[in-house]
């Protein structure tokens, strides 16, 4: 009976998944904002405290202005295109009748896939002259080596590659809306749009923002595709602060500076997160 | 009128999605000498040489064992955690809930490009380099959030007095939980489990850094290794690449046939 | 299913933690762990060597672990590794261009005794200077690579153009061909935003007398590197004989469009060569070879690349590794490499053995290449300065910035990274 | 079965007490409701007694053992919600079975009892099917049997029949109560309708705002309510109260109201004790017909008196006339006399 009692406290469930998270997690990203306090790099001798001198340096720091630009456009076009396009899937699959699960299995393909591979070959079928895109549509684009394409096409692998990841949740939040909210809507006499409008959205909005938030999340660290790709340039029109972290740590070797990219990424997705979280809160009233 | 309309958007969908993919199967059975030259677009004949050249001269049916192991553990994991987690923040009173739901948030935001080497140093004095257990570790960790989240979501719609009447019947709350809410929130689990396992069958970066040899080597660094100095076989990469993608997709349809179109044709009546 | 789970999960422990033991050394020896990225196809005569390594040496085993080709990924690699004092590998293959930034960082062992004075002029000097860091040196030259120009022997035959000398010639005689050979194109090298963009645009400007640093200071700004690299991008903008899908370009593409056919001159490394000697390629037996095209009054340069054997500074066997690293880079090791994988050996003296050049002739073209070939500016933060000139480059092809502009800024950029080390 | 205790019994929501503290015993197998308006308390009072909620203070009893601190299952209650909570994804007999098989009992003992629930209550046809196919009225089948199933000591209902449509609550409140003089197990039942409550019940508590008003058989609290509120919400029609001057000049009221003369009050009347005539008596009042409603056995008839709304029933032979003058008679035995600041019931003797 005691026992019983016990297992009503939530502790129990909390604690299992929070003691991993924790035991794995506290260290590294306590150790990343300690490093971005500090000037740390194995070519500068001893590691030395500097406060937020890092942080000042990225304020001065066009290339990092850049790969926030980069990386916030990224973000925005990617994941607003990739929520559409999502939805308008997770829909179809739901109304699919006949041959719904090949549909299923169809869709998924491309998340699937390893992302160093398919950065790979989408990096040879954008290829201007041997590239299979070209050569279909019978153009010269420069695609992944022009400034003004190389983004967008990143931009375009990507919501090829993370659609599915979004009609995928889509789906299982259209899965348990109760059917009789739907007849209910009927009898009401609405049409497709409004029942859409009306009843779907709103009742998917919380799988919706999770979507979304996570979406975001993985676009403001966009790193493997676009590295692949064009691995930031050309003139570095597709760095984003990943990759600009990236090249600081592991090429560079100067893990405090490194440190603070990394810092400004976190700081961006939490605010982006912060928003959704007053846009939901909002659209709820 | 409006039919052939959704037909063709539909078609356009599925052209979009798998004409990359397409793209590699042809690839994939594309004759060395071919591979790179337009025309022809459809191979003059076909060849499974890229695909016996990856098992013949790559460990890869172990490596693959390694990436399912690592994959089906890390998913196991993940929702092990990550359900019960959901559930007392979505069906318990918790006090912090969305502190707790933020803060597991944030552990996601850091680029994992600042997390690898603090990571690696850890496991390290864990003892674990080169063990697929470190990645199952680590992977879980990363997925844990997203499936907090999704399954909190989940539990959240479910008409409360599910689980009241199951406590009523006489289920603790951890049976409440196993027999009425984790059944009833199958679309959920399989969507956190799916992507759980095709990121953990996919992650690249950690792979790279905390393993060394065959015995924990996953698929994308297996397919990493594909590419020479400056040679890059892609008839083989896109080989191996199809060869990993498809079980998984086939699993993932089966999956979501079994489990989730047998409950929701009704869905949950509140 | 969360009844069954606990014990799932401990079977699961039971498999993913450490298979020990199954098939590890005898004991009492020692393993020393060979980390390279992936050079060859096939592991089997590497394999061969190292075992003929153990016989020689009894108690050492060695294990050789892979990683993959891609510089970077092994850059990263060592660097979390390295910095964080791994003993995992014993001896490693390093990239030409970071033997200074390990040494400097206190990474690797020097290696006086492997490679002593007197015995340093058995290797190409290029290689040489790019192992030595303040004097000292921290690891011994394995094999070697550099740029060379690939031309058409028949298209140039055809309408009658000898092989250029200059850049100059280069330009004018592609767009003579390309005027009368529809849908070839002229030049193709790699000018994606890489590490092999800084490799082609220091062959324009070293051929053009110029520098990046020197002597510690930097000299970027110079009227010469300026007409160089104003070349570079000329022949994009103003000769056209180069595509502009050239800013996407890497070593495979430039090699395809070569390879079907479809360009006149390709600018690349020695390998590329084997593969156009293959029957099945478009343009076997109608490719030539030769030393990169100079500007008037300068000489023909090559980027220097290959890689180098060193001993982990945290090994726990450094003495076992410099065996390995002597044995590895002895003449008969370089040589059975060399004949298993064509690789280009870092020994001068192989270019004139008579059963190697047997089997692979193209050595000899190589062997002035590598004789004249230069490393990349040899300093600890090369990577560094490689990333500044990689952005400025990638945005003068690109025809976003004049040279004049990118190299101030470039200039300006490199002062402040070398002012780091005061 | 047991006798249940509530000892200062007290639950509230962020400082706001949703339960005054309470006091009260159900007697062993006493069919007992607690009646009010939404938000009163009652499904609160109820969560308690299951245990889904926590009370912050006081204590529940079931006999001589204290449950407050156990967790539901351990309580041994069955419950029957609005919404039936039938489980989606199991069938019928899995889900009648399923209290049984949570509590480990052996598959052919499982088998038999959900047989005998599913013979009672008429679902053996349809022990395959899964809660989506059923109709209302099945479903409401399915939750009782899933309560019965197990013969706990306690019952507890939350509104089950508000669901079902006007007929098919009639004959469920009749299988309820049948079923309540088979089994005989002590029944807390929580329903907003008056007239549910005292059909089935054998005693009734009004709840209001967290407090019980009037706790007593449905006779008495029909016949005798505590206070205004009990008066106005049991009994359908309505009450009709009286207040202001007019109450003066209802017939025979004089001396009632001469003995609380010092205080305000309002008077109430049962429509069912209102007579309506169509000639004036000594003891009528008069008053314009403005609404006529005919419920085949009864006509009710709303008069206006004085600006005050009157409801009466038509005697036999009357037949008033929409905007015609009627003669509404009281019957003053039945008149109830009330506090008009507090509602207090003030007596007569």
């Amino acid at each position: 009976m005691k026992l019983e009692r016990e297992l009503d406290r939530p502790l129990w469930y909390l604690l299992p998944g929070g003691l991993l998270l924790a035991a794995v997690t506290l260290f590294p990203l306590g150790y990343v904002l300690w490093l971005s306090l500090q000037r740390h790099s194995p070519l500068h001798g001893p590691p030395r405290f500097i406060g937020l001198d890092n942080y000042l340096r990225l304020a001065a720091d066009e290339r990092f202005w850049n790969a926030l630009w980069n990386t916030v456009y990224f973000a925005a076009v990617s994941v607003a295109l990739e929520l559409v396009l999502g939805l308008v899937i997770a829909l179809m699959i739901e109304r699919t009748s006949r041959g719904r699960a090949l549909f299923y299995g169809v869709i998924l393909l491309p998340w699937a896939v390893p992302t160093a591979v398919s950065a790979r070959m989408w990096e040879w079928m954008y290829d201007a002259q041997i590239g299979v895109l070209n050569y279909l549509a019978g153009v010269h684009v420069n695609w992944l080596g022009s400034p003004g394409w190389a983004l967008n096409a990143a931009i375009a692998m990507d919501v090829w590659k993370s659609t599915p990841f979004v009609a995928l949740l889509l789906l299982a939040g259209l899965q348990s809306i109760p059917r009789d909210v739907y007849r209910a809507a009927a009898v009401d006499g609405a049409s497709g749009w409004t029942v859409l409008a009306r009843i779907t959205l709103p009742l998917l909005a919380p799988v919706m923002l999770v979507a979304l938030v996570f979406r975001t999340i993985d676009a403001f660290r966009v790193f493997d595709s676009i590295y692949v790709l064009t691995g930031g340039g050309p003139a570095d029109s597709t760095e984003t602060l990943s990759i600009y972290a990236y090249k600081v740590l592991f090429q560079g070797l100067e893990f405090g500076y490194g440190s603070a990219l990394a810092v400004s990424v976190f700081v961006c997705v939490a605010l982006a997160a912060l928003c959704y979280a007053q846009l939901m809160r909002k659209a709820l009233r | 009128m409006r039919s052939a309309l959704r037909a063709a958007g539909m078609a356009l969908i599925i052209g979009y999605c798998i004409a990359p993919f397409l793209w590699q199967v042809i690839t994939s059975l594309k004759p060395a000498a071919e591979l790179v030259s337009l025309p022809p677009l459809i191979p003059t004949r076909l060849t499974a040489e890229h695909y016996a050249a990856i098992f013949a001269g790559h460990p890869f049916l172990r490596i693959i064992g390694n990436s399912a192991l690592v994959a089906a553990c890390t998913t196991l994991l993940a929702l092990g955690l990550g359900a019960p987690a959901a559930f007392a923040l979505s069906m318990l009173q918790v006090r912090g809930r969305a502190v707790i739901l933020a803060g597991v948030l944030a552990i996601s935001m850091f680029p994992p490009v600042a997390t690898v080497s603090p990571l690696f140093l850890a496991l390290n004095a864990l003892g674990l380099h080169d063990t697929l257990f470190a990645l199952v570790i680590t992977y879980t960790t990363f997925s844990l959030p997203l499936a907090v989240w999704l399954l909190a979501n989940f539990f959240a719609a479910l008409p409360r007095e599910l689980y009241a009447a199951a406590r009523v019947d006489g289920c603790t709350a951890c049976g409440a939980l196993a027999r009425v809410v984790l059944p009833l929130a199958a679309p959920g689990l399989l969507a956190a489990g799916l992507l759980t396992f095709i990121f953990a069958w996919n992650e690249l970066l950690f792979a790279l850094t905390f393993t060394a040899t065959e015995a924990a080597r996953t698929i994308p660094v297996g397919i990493a290794l594909f590419p020479g100095l400056h040679e890059v076989p892609y008839g083989e990469i896109a080989a191996a690449a199809v060869t990993v993608t498809l079980p998984v997709v086939v699993l993932a349809t089966v999956f979501q046939r079994r489990i989730v179109e047998g409950l929701t044709a009704g869905a949950v009546k509140g | 299913m969360s009844r069954w789970a606990p014990a799932l999960l401990l079977a699961c422990a039971a498999v993913l933690l450490p298979a020990c033991d199954a098939d590890g050394p005898t004991p009492g020896s020692t393993v020393v762990v060979f980390k390279h990225g992936k050079l060859f196809g096939d592991a089997a005569p590497l394999r061969a060597l190292l075992d003929e390594f153990e016989r020689l040496h009894p108690g050492i085993m060695v294990r050789d672990e892979t990683l993959p080709a891609g510089s970077d990924e092994q850059h990263q690699f060592y660097a979390i590794n390295l910095q964080a004092n791994s003993p995992a590998f014993d001896v490693l293959a390093v990239d030409v261009i970071w033997v200074a930034e390990f040494a400097h960082a206190g990474w690797l062992h020097e290696l006086a005794l492997e490679l002593p004075p007197q015995e340093r002029s058995a290797f190409f000097p290029g290689p040489i200077e790019a192992v030595t860091h303040q004097g000292r040196v921290y690891a011994v030259p394995w094999f070697v690579d550099a740029g060379l120009l690939y031309y058409r022997k028949d298209l140039l035959e055809k309408h009658a153009f000898p092989v250029p000398r200059t850049w100059d010639e280069l330009a004018r005689t592609a767009q003579a061909v390309m005027a009368r050979e529809p849908g070839i194109a002229g030049f193709v090298w790699q000018g994606k935003q890489y590490e092999g963009l800084v490799c082609n645009a220091l062959e324009y400007m070293w051929s053009n007398g110029g520098e990046v640093l020197s002597a510690g200071r930097v000299v970027l700004d110079t009227p010469r590197n300026r007409e160089a690299l104003a070349f570079m991008a000329d022949l994009v903008h103003r000769y056209r004989v180069t595509p502009a899908s050239v800013t996407s370009a890497t070593e495979e593409p430039s090699r395809h469009v070569f390879g079907q056919g479809r360009a006149l001159f390709l600018r690349n490394w020695p390998y590329a060569w084997r593969l156009f000697q293959d029957p099945r390629s478009r343009v076997y037996g109608k490719v030539g070879v030769t030393l990169l095209p100079h500007f008037e009054g300068g000489a023909s340069a090559a980027t220097l690349g290959g890689w180098q054997l060193a001993v982990n500074r945290h090994s726990r066997y450094p003495e076992a590794g410099r065996k390995l690293v002597r044995y590895l880079a002895s003449v008969p090791a370089q040589k059975r490499l060399a004949l298993a994988y064509g690789f280009q050996p870092a020994r001068v003296a192989l270019y004139r053995d008579p059963e190697l050049l047997a089997a692979q002739p193209f050595l000899a073209t190589l062997e002035r290449v590598f004789a004249a070939a230069r490393p990349r500016p040899v300093t600890p933060y090369y990577v560094r300065v490689s990333q500044v000139l990689q952005s400025e480059l990638s945005a003068i092809v690109a025809g976003l910035k004049t040279p004049e502009a990118a190299l101030a800024a470039a200039a300006r950029k490199l002062r402040e990274i070398l002012a780091d080390e005061a | 079965m047991a006798r249940i205790r509530f000892v200062k019994l007290e639950k509230r929501y962020r400082a706001q007490p949703v339960l005054a503290p309470l006091e009260l015993a159900i007697e062993d197998g006493e069919f007992f409701t607690f009646v009010g308006p939404s938000g009163c308390g009652k499904s609160t009072l109820l969560n308690l007694v299951a245990g889904i909620d926590a009370p912050d203070a006081g204590a529940i009893y079931f006999d001589d053992d204290r449950v407050d601190g156990l967790a539901p299952g351990a309580r041994d209650v069955a419950m029957v919600f609005q919404s039936y909570a039938l489980y989606p994804h199991l069938t019928v007999r899995e889900n009648i079975a399923f209290p049984l098989r949570v509590r480990g009992l052996a598959r052919a003992q499982i088998g038999r009892e959900v047989g005998r629930v599913a013979e009672a209550l008429g679902l053996a046809a349809l022990l395959d099917r899964k809660p989506r196919e059923l109709s209302g009225g099945q479903r409401q089948r399915v939750a009782l049997g899933r309560a019965l199933v197990r013969r706990p000591r306690v019952f507890l209902m939350d509104e089950p029949l508000s669901n079902l449509d006007a007929r098919l609550r009639l004959e469920m409140r009749e299988e309820l109560k049948r079923l309540h003089e088979t089994y005989r197990v002590t029944t807390i039942y929580v329903t907003h309708d008056q007239e549910e409550a005292m059909a089935l019940s054998q005693r009734i508590a009004v709840l209001s705002a967290g407090c019980v008003q009037q706790c007593a058989t449905p006779q008495q609290v029909y016949a005798d309510p505590a206070n205004l509120f009990v008066a106005q919400f049991v009994g359908s029609p309505p009450i009709n109260v009286i207040g202001g001057d007019a109450l003066h000049d209802v017939p025979c009221a004089a001396p009632l109201l001469a003995r609380h003369a010092n205080v305000p009050l309002v008077l109430g009347v049962r429509p069912a004790d209102v007579e309506v005539h169509s000639q004036p008596r000594a003891d009528t009042l008069a008053a314009e017909v403005t609404l006529i409603e005919p419920t085949g056995s009864d006509l009710w008839v709303v008069g206006r008196w004085r600006g005050q709304r009157i409801k009466g029933r038509a005697a036999p032979g009357a037949s008033p006339e929409r905007g015609a003058t009627a003669h509404f008679s009281v019957r003053p035995e039945r008149l109830y006399v009330f506090a008009a600041d507090t509602g207090t019931r003030l007596r007569s003797d």
